[in-house]
C-alpha cells in the first residue's frame, strides 16, 4: 500500500500503480477499490467481462476520469492527473476505447494534434508557421507501419475513413509518441487479420524500446501471445494476476467470467 | 446522407484534394468542360461561395441597370459590409469552437467609446487612449472566456449575460453622449484613420505615373484594408498554426480533443480573447465609418455577424468553417441588400426578398457543392 | 413615500438619457422615488407594457411614458389609469392622443415645419427643382416620424396629401425615403444607398441627429460636403448645435427634454395636470429652429443661444 | 470531463433514477440530510432549476422589500412570462432537433395580425377568424419544415428567411396598421379571452362558498392556464409518445437516428409546423395582453423564448432538455427582470444585474446538478 | 445479371442480390463494381482488409448510402432504397458498424426506436401513450439473453454504456426485429469472450428461424465457426466466395490480403 521507498530496486518500483480506485456513476459502480501495477518494461494485458470497468480504470490512471478515491503512482512518485493533458506530459500515451479522433480533422492533423511540429527555419519561429509536409510524411510513414495500405490521402478528413482505419490512425499516433507507458484499449478490435498482427508486432516493439504496456483486449490469442502478466478484472476490481506461461485461456476466461475461483496472487 | 455532410465539410475548410493513385483513377480523356469544372470546384472548394456572389451580381445587374453595376456602387457595397464582415470574422473564430457570441456588438461600442471618450473628453494622447480600447476589447472577450470555460457555461448563456453587462459599462462610461465627427477629428483623428478614403487610380498615377484607367471610379477606405488584413491574419491563424489546429479541434468534438491532449480551456480562452480584440478593430473601422462615436451604434451587429458567418459556410456546432467563407458571406448579404434598395422596389417587398434571396443562395451553394464532390 | 414612474424608448439615445437626468434632478427636488425602465430599442412595445405593470406594481402614483409603439401601448396605459395612475406621455404622442391624461411634446408637426420652411427659403429659387432625400424612423411611421416628415413637407411647400401618412405624395421633387432607425451607422448607410439613387440631391431631411450625422459622413465620402447639399434635423443636442456652428448641419429644431420630464414630475407629484389648449391637444413644450443662417420670416435661434439650451 | 456532461443531459431529460442492485448499493443507515437532500435531487433533477427561482425570490424579497413578495407581484410576474414561455416551448421543440427558431416572433405577430384584421376590418366571424389565425401558424411553421428538410438547409438560415418573408407578409396584411382594443371587443372579444382576469379568491368563495384568504390578492389570467395547458400536452407528447423519443432522436445523433429507422424528415417537419401552431396560440395570448392587435409587437420574442430554453437547461445541440425547465427558464428571467425593476437601481445597474443575476443562476444550476450526481 | 426468373426454385433466388456496384468518395474508390449474393437461409460471412468496401457494400445494400450505379434485388425483385428506412420497412435488419444508436436516449427508447410500441388499452389508443414498461421488460430480456448481465438499469442513456455493452444493444435490436434479412457489420468487434459465443449462438438461431444473415467480421475462428460461405472483399469489390469446409483460415486470409489467388467461383 506504500509507496516505493527511494532503496528499491529500480526493476521493483512498478511504472505504473494504483490503489484502491473508486469510481461510481449515480449508483452504478464502475470501479469498486480497484488496484492495478505496471511493472517497467512488461506488457500486462487487461481483460474482463463486458462493463467489468476496463476502461473506466484506464481513465481514471491518465487523467481523463478523476476517481472518486484512490491513490495513483507513476514511477513511485504519487501523482493525482486532472487532465489526459498532464499524463501526456509525462509520457502517457493511450488509444482510448472511443479512440479520441476529431473527426473533421485530417488525418496528419489528428497524428498531431497537441503537438504540432513548427517549420524550423526562421519563418517558422518568427509566425509558429506549422511544418505541414513533414507532419504528412510521419504520418504517411506511421500507418504504412502498420499495413493500412488502403488509405489512400493522408489529408482526407478522419470522419471519412473505414472503422479499421481509424483505430489504425489512433494506434499509430500513440505508438508514435509514447515515451514512458502506452496504455491501449482494445486497440485491435476493429482491425484485420493482417493490421492487427501488425499491432502486435508494434506492442512488441515498443517492449524493445523498454517501455511497458498496458493491453486491454477481449482477444485471448492476441492476449497470451504477447502479454507478461494478465490482469483479470471483474466487477470493478482487480481479482486476480496471473501468468500466462502458468495459465491456459479457458483459465483466464473461467476465471474472469467467475466460473472459476481467482488463484492467489502469484505473477511478480 | 452523411457522407454529404462530410464531403462539404472537408471542402469548407479547404482540404487539399485527394491524393492520385487511389483504386482506381480517372479516365483522364473523357474530361468534357462539365466534368472539369467539377474537378475544379473539387479542387478548389472556396471558390464555390463566389460563385454563389456572382450569381446575385448578375441578377442585380438586370434588377437595378446601370446603378448597381458601377465600381462606386461597389466600393461602397465593401464599405457597407466592412464592420459586420470584422466582427464575422470574430464570431467565425467562436463558432468554430461551438460557441457563440453575442456580446461582439456591444464589445465593439463599448472599445469605441473607450478610445474616443479617453482621447476627446478626458483629454488622454491617443497612443493611449487607442491601445487602452483595443485592451478593453481584449479584457472582454478574455471574461467571456474565462466565464465560459471556467464556470463550464453554455456560451450562449456566458455571452448573453456579459452582453448586458458590457452594455451597462457602455452607458456608464459613456454617459450616452455622442462625441462628434469634428471634435473627434481636432484631438484624435488617428481615430478616424480607417475612414480615410483611397482612389486607386489617384494612387497609381500620382505614385507610379500609370494610367490605369479601369481603376476609375473605385474607392476604397482604411477600414476595408483593415478588414482584408485581419481577416488574413485570422486565415494564418486558422489554418497554419498549431492554435488553428486547436480551435477546430477544440469545436469539432471537445471530449475527443481533451483525450489528444488539447488544452482545450486555454484554447478557447485565447478564441474569446481574440474575438474581443477584433472587436475592437472593429471600433476603430466603426469610428472612421461614422466619424464620431455613437453609443447606440451597431446593436444589430450580432445577428448579423452570425448571419454572414453561417452564410458562409461555417457550422454552428463547430469544427467545420472558413474565414473566406465568411467574407464572402457578408459581402452576400450586402450585395443583397444594396442591390434591393437600388432596385426601387418597395422596401416590403424588399425584405421578402432579403429573405427569399438568403435561402436561395444557401441553396445554390449546396447543390454546386454537392454536385461538385 | 411616493414614487414615479419615467419610461423611455430606449436607454442609449442621448435624448433619453437627458431625459432621464432631468426627471432624476426633478425627483430630488420633489423628494420622491424615481423608478426609470426602457424598451431594448426603438419601438420594443412588450418591454414598455411590462415596465408599466411593473409600476402598477410597485404602487407608483403615476409615470411618464415615451411611447414606442404610439397605438399598441393604449391599453396598457388605459390599465394604469384605471388603477389610479396619472400618465403623461412624452415626446411621441399616442394614438389617440386622448389616452393618457396628458402629453408634453414638441410639436414635433411645427418643428418639421421649421427646417422645411428653413430649407424652401434657403433654396429660394432652386426650391422649385429640388432633390429630396427623406431618412425616416421606421416602417411603422410611429407618430413622430410622420408628423415631423410631413411638418418638413408641409413647410417646404410638398402636397402632402394624407398628412397623417408618408409615402403618398407624388411630387417629383422627393427622391426617396429611406429608413435610418434614428442610428448614426444606419443613417449613413441609407444615406448612401440613397446617394445611389439621387446622385443630384440637394436637400436631406433626417428624422433626428444621430440619423443626420451618419448622413453627413456619407456626403462627404463623396464630396458633398462643399455646400452643395442642405441637411436638416431635428434635436437640438449640443453635438447637433455644435454641427449647425460647424456648418454640417444647415438647421436644427430644438426639442427640450429635460423641461418635459421636469414639467412630468411636477403635475404627477402635484397630482393636477397643467391646462392644455384643446385645440392643440397637447402641452408644446417648444422647438426652436437653430441655424445661423436664418430666413427671412421663419423664426430662428442663434447657434449660441442655442448652445445655452441645448442638451447631451 | 465528458461523464459530467452525460450525466446532467440524463438529468436534464428527467431519466428515472438508477434501480437498485448494483455492485455495490447505498449503506442506507448512514444518510444524513445532505445526503438525502442529493438522493433528491438525483431522484427529481428537475426540481433544481426550481432550487434556482426560490433562491432568486428570496433574493429580492430583501432587495425590493414588501413591493415584490407580494401575490398581486406574483400574479404580475406570470403574466409577464406568459408570452415567452409559449415561445418557449415551440423553440424547445425545435432545439431539441438541434434546430432553431428565428421567426417565432413574426410567426406570433403574423397569427395574430391574420386572427384580428381578418376578424375586425373584415368583418369575418371570429369562428373562422381564430381558425385561419392558427391555420396560418401551421402553414409558416409547415415552410420551415419543408424547406430545412428537402433543402438541408442549416436552420439558422431557413428561419433567418422566413423571419424576413413572413415579416414582410404580416407588413403586408396588417399594412402595418394597428387594431385597437376597443375595436377588437366590439367585434371580436373572443380575441381577448385569454386577457381575462381570474381571481382565484372571488372564484372559490363565489362558487363553492370558501373564504380560501390565503388566495387574495393572486390574480390569473386565462392567457397563464393557456400556457399551462400547451406546455402539459407538449410535455406528454415529448415524454409519451413515439414522435416524442423521434424528436429527441433525430437531434440528439440525426444520422444514428436515420439509420435506426427514424424517418427524420417527418420528424422535423412535425416539429416545425407544430412549433408554428403554437406561436399562433401565443398570438392569441398576445391579443388578450396588450388588447388590440400590434404589427409591431414581439421583436425580440426570438432571443427571449431562445434565452429561456437555455437557462432553462435543454442543449443547442439537441436531444437534450425537457419543457419544465423552459417554463421555469421564463420564470427565472420574469422574477430578474420584475424584481430589479422593483429595486430602483438605477436602470443602467439593473442591466448590469440581470447580465450577471443570469449567470449566477446557470453556475448554481450546474453546481447542484454536480453535486447532486 | 438478370433477375431471377419467376420459374427459378425458391432456393435459387437469392434473398438479397447485387451487380455491379459502384461507389465512389472524390478520388477515393470504395466500390468497384461490386458484386453479392445472399442465398435464402444461409450465414454468409464477409471478409476483407480494413478499408476494402465491407461497410460501405452494407450500407449501399441497406439505403445509408446510396450507389453511384448499380443494381440491387431482394428475393429477386428489383429495389432502389432511398433511406434505411425502407429497407427496414421490408424486413431488413442492420447493425452498422458504427452501431446507429442516439446517445442520450436509454437502452430501452434506443432498442424500440422507430417502432415503439403504445399501450393497447383505450388510453393507448386514444393518447398515442408509450407501453413503456413492456419495452423496458422487452429490453432487458433481450440483453440478458446475450449475456450482457452488468447492464444494470435499462432506463441508462446508452453513452453511458462501456463500449461492448453498446454493441450488444444493437445487435440485441437488429436481432430482436429482423424478419425477413439481418445484416450485422462486425457485431462482436467490441465484446467479450462470452458475450461474443452468444451473438454467435444468436445468429445461429435466427439461421433456424429461417433467416438468412450476412456477418462481416475479422475474427476468422468466429467466421469459419458459424459461416456456410465466405464472401471474399477486396479492393472494392468481391473477388471470391469460398466455402468454409473446402479451405482453411490461412487460404481466406491469403485471399483477403492478395497472397493468393482467388479460387474459380465454387460455392453455390
Ligand atoms: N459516464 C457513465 N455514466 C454512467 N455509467 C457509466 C459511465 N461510464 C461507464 N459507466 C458504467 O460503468 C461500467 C464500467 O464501464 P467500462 O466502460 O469501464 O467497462 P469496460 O470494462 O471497459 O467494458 P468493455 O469491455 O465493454 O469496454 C459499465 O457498467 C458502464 O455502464
Ligand atoms: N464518407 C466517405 N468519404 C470518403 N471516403 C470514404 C467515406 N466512407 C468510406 N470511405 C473510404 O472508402 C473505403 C472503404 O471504406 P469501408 O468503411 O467500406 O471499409 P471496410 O471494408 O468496412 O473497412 P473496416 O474493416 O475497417 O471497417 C475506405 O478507404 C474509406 O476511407
Ligand atoms: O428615434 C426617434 C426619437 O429620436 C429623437 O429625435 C431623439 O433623438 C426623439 O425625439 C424621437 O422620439
Ligand atoms: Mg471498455
Ligand atoms: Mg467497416
Amino acid at each position: 500500500m506504500s509507496a516505493a521507498s527511494p532503496t528499491e530496486p529500480a526493476a521493483l518500483v512498478p511504472a505504473l500503480k494504483a490503489r484502491a480506485l473508486n469510481k461510481r456513476y449515480g449508483r452504478v459502480v464502475a470501479l469498486d477499490n480497484a488496484d492495478f501495477d505496471l511493472m517497467p518494461n512488461e506488457i500486462l494485458a487487461v481483460i474482463g467481462d463486458n462493463g467489468a470497468g476496463k476502461s473506466t480504470l484506464i481513465k481514471a490512471l491518465t487523467g481523463a476520469v478523476s476517481p472518486d478515491h484512490g491513490e495513483i503512482w507513476l514511477n513511485g512518485q504519487p501523482v493525482a492527473f486532472k487532465s489526459p493533458i498532464e499524463a501526456r506530459n509525462l509520457g502517457i500515451e493511450t488509444v482510448y476505447q472511443n479512440l479520441a479522433l476529431s473527426p473533421a480533422l485530417s488525418i496528419a492533423d489528428n497524428m498531431f494534434l497537441g503537438r504540432e511540429k513548427r517549420r524550423e527555419d526562421f519563418i517558422g519561429r518568427m509566425f509558429r508557421t506549422l511544418d505541414k509536409p513533414y507532419m504528412q510524411k510521419v504520418a504517411r510513414q506511421k500507418l504504412t507501419e502498420l499495413g493500412l495500405l488502403t488509405i489512400q490521402n493522408i489529408n482526407q478528413p478522419v470522419e471519412t475513413l473505414s472503422g479499421g482505419q481509424r483505430q489504425g490512425v489512433a494506434v499509430a499516433r500513440a505508438a508514435a509518441f509514447g515515451s514512458r507507458v502506452v496504455i491501449m484499449d482494445e486497440p485491435t478490435a476493429a482491425l484485420g487479420v493482417k493490421e492487427s498482427r501488425k499491432v502486435l508486432e508494434t506492442i512488441l516493439r515498443l517492449k524493445e524500446r523498454g517501455l511497458p504496456i498496458v493491453l486491454i483486449s477481449h482477444n485471448m490469442p492476441h492476449v497470451f501471445e504477447v502479454a507478461d502478466r494478465i490482469h483479470i478484472h471483474r466487477l470493478g476490481k482487480r481479482i486476480a494476476v496471473i501468468n500466462p506461461k502458468n495459465h491456459t485461456m479457458s483459465d483466464a476466461v473461467a476465471i474472469m467470467t467467475g466460473a472459476m475461483a481467482p488463484p492467489i496472487d502469484e505473477a511478480a | 446522407m452523411s457522407d454529404n455532410a462530410t464531403g462539404s465539410a472537408a471542402a469548407e475548410r479547404g482540404l487539399p484534394p485527394a491524393e492520385p493513385g487511389g483504386v482506381a483513377s480517372f479516365d483522364e480523356a473523357d474530361r468534357g468542360p462539365i466534368r472539369r469544372m467539377q474537378e475544379f470546384l473539387h479542387r478548389f472548394p472556396t471558390s464555390i461561395p463566389f460563385i454563389v456572389l456572382l450569381i446575385g451580381v448578375v441578377i442585380f445587374s438586370f434588377a437595378a441597370p446601370g446603378k448597381f453595376l458601377a465600381p462606386f456602387n461597389f466600393s461602397l457595397i465593401l464599405q457597407q459590409v466592412t464592420i459586420i464582415a470584422i466582427l464575422g470574422v470574430a464570431q467565425t473564430l467562436v463558432i468554430l469552437t461551438a460557441g457563440i457570441d453575442l456580446s461582439v456588438g456591444v464589445i465593439m461600442i463599448l472599445a469605441s467609446v473607450v478610445m474616443g471618450r479617453t482621447a476627446v473628453v478626458y483629454g488622454v494622447p491617443v497612443e493611449i487612449a487607442f491601445p487602452l480600447g483595443l485592451l478593453a476589447g481584449l479584457a472582454c472577450g478574455f471574461v467571456n472566456g474565462v466565464i465560459v470555460t471556467k464556470l463550464r457555461l453554455p456560451p450562449f448563456i456566458v455571452t448573453l449575460g456579459t452582453w448586458s453587462i458590457f452594455g451597462a459599462l457602455n452607458v456608464w462610461y459613456s454617459r450616452s453622449e455622442t462625441i462628434r465627427q469634428a471634435d473627434v477629428q481636432e484631438t484624435a483623428p488617428f481615430l478616424q484613420w480607417t475612414g480615410t478614403i483611397i482612389k486607386p487610380y489617384d494612387f497609381f498615377s500620382k505614385t507610379l505615373g500609370l494610367d490605369l484607367t479601369f481603376l476609375k471610379g473605385w474607392v476604397l477606405n482604411y477600414g476595408s484594408v483593415v478588414m482584408l488584413i485581419v481577416a488574413a491574419v485570422i486565415w494564418y491563424v486558422l489554418n497554419k498554426t498549431a492554435f488553428g489546429r486547436h480551435v477546430y479541434a477544440s469545436g469539432d468534438d471537445p471530449d475527443a480533443a481533451r483525450l489528444a491532449g488539447i488544452n482545450t480551456d486555454r484554447t478557447l480562452i485565447g478564441v474569446y480573447a481574440l474575438a474581443g480584440f477584433i472587436c475592437a478593430i472593429a471600433a476603430w473601422v466603426l469610428i472612421g465609418r461614422i466619424g464620431g462615436v455613437s453609443p447606440q451604434a451597431g446593436q444589430t451587429a450580432n445577428l448579423d455577424s452570425i448571419t454572414a458567418v453561417v452564410i458562409g459556410g461555417t457550422s454552428l456546432f463547430g469544427g467545420r468553417g472558413s474565414i473566406v467563407g465568411t467574407l464572402v458571406g457578408a459581402l452576400i448579404v450586402g450585395v443583397f441588400r444594396n442591390g434591393l434598395a437600388l432596385s426601387g422596389l418597395e422596401l416590403l417587398w424588399q425584405d421578402f426578398a432579403v429573405g427569399v434571396l438568403i435561402i436561395v443562395a444557401v441553396t445554390i451553394d449546396q447543390w454546386i457543392r454537392k454536385i461538385s464532390s | 413615500d411616493e414614487t414615479i414612474g419615467l419610461i423611455t424608448k430606449t436607454e442609449t439615445n442621448p435624448f433619453f438619457v437627458k431625459m432621464r437626468e432631468g426627471a432624476q434632478a426633478k425627483a430630488k427636488e420633489l423628494g420622491v422615488t424615481l423608478i426609470t425602465a426602457a424598451g431594448k430599442y426603438d419601438g420594443d412595445n412588450d418591454g414598455q407594457v411590462a415596465a408599466i405593470e411593473n409600476l402598477i406594481a410597485a404602487g407608483a402614483k403615476g409615470f411618464a411614458i415615451v411611447p414606442s409603439d404610439s397605438k399598441a401601448i393604449v391599453p396598457t396605459i388605459q390599465k394604469a389609469r384605471d388603477a389610479g395612475l396619472k400618465v403623461i406621455v412624452l415626446d411621441t404622442p399616442l394614438d389617440p392622443m386622448n389616452a393618457a391624461d396628458a402629453t408634453f411634446a414638441t410639436d414635433n408637426r411645427k418643428a418639421g415645419m421649421l427646417i422645411g420652411q428653413w430649407a424652401k427659403g434657403t433654396l429660394g429659387d432652386k426650391a422649385a427643382d429640388a432633390r429630396i432625400v427623406f431618412l425616416d424612423l421606421a416602417t411603422n411611421q410611429p407618430t413622430v416620424d410622420f408628423l415631423r416628415d410631413q411638418g418638413f413637407m408641409q413647410g417646404f411647400g410638398i402636397d402632402v396629401k394624407d398628412p397623417n401618412k408618408i409615402g403618398d405624395e407624388n411630387d417629383p421633387r422627393i427622391c426617396t425615403h429611406e429608413i435610418s432607425q434614428g442610428d448614426q451607422e444606419k443613417g449613413r448607410t441609407a444615406m448612401e444607398n440613397a446617394l445611389q439613387k439621387c446622385p443630384d440631391v440637394n436637400v436631406v431631411y433626417t428624422i433626428n441627429e444621430p440619423a443626420a450625422a451618419g448622413a453627413w459622413e456619407a456626403l462627404k465620402a463623396v464630396g458633398k460636403d462643399d455646400g452643395s447639399v442642405l441637411l436638416v434635423s431635428i434635436d437640438g443636442g449640443c453635438p447637433g448645435v455644435k454641427n449647425v456652428q460647424a456648418g454640417t448641419l444647415g438647421a436644427t429644431s430644438q426639442q427640450y427634454p429635460l423641461k418635459m420630464a421636469a414639467m412630468a414630475l411636477e403635475a404627477i407629484h402635484a397630482g393636477k395636470i397643467p391646462d392644455i389648449d384643446p385645440a392643440v391637444g397637447f402641452l408644446d413644450t417648444g422647438a426652436q429652429l437653430i441655424t445661423s443662417k436664418p430666413v427671412d420670416g421663419v423664426p430662428s435661434i442663434s447657434v449660441e443661444e442655442g448652445l445655452k439650451l441645448c442638451w447631451g
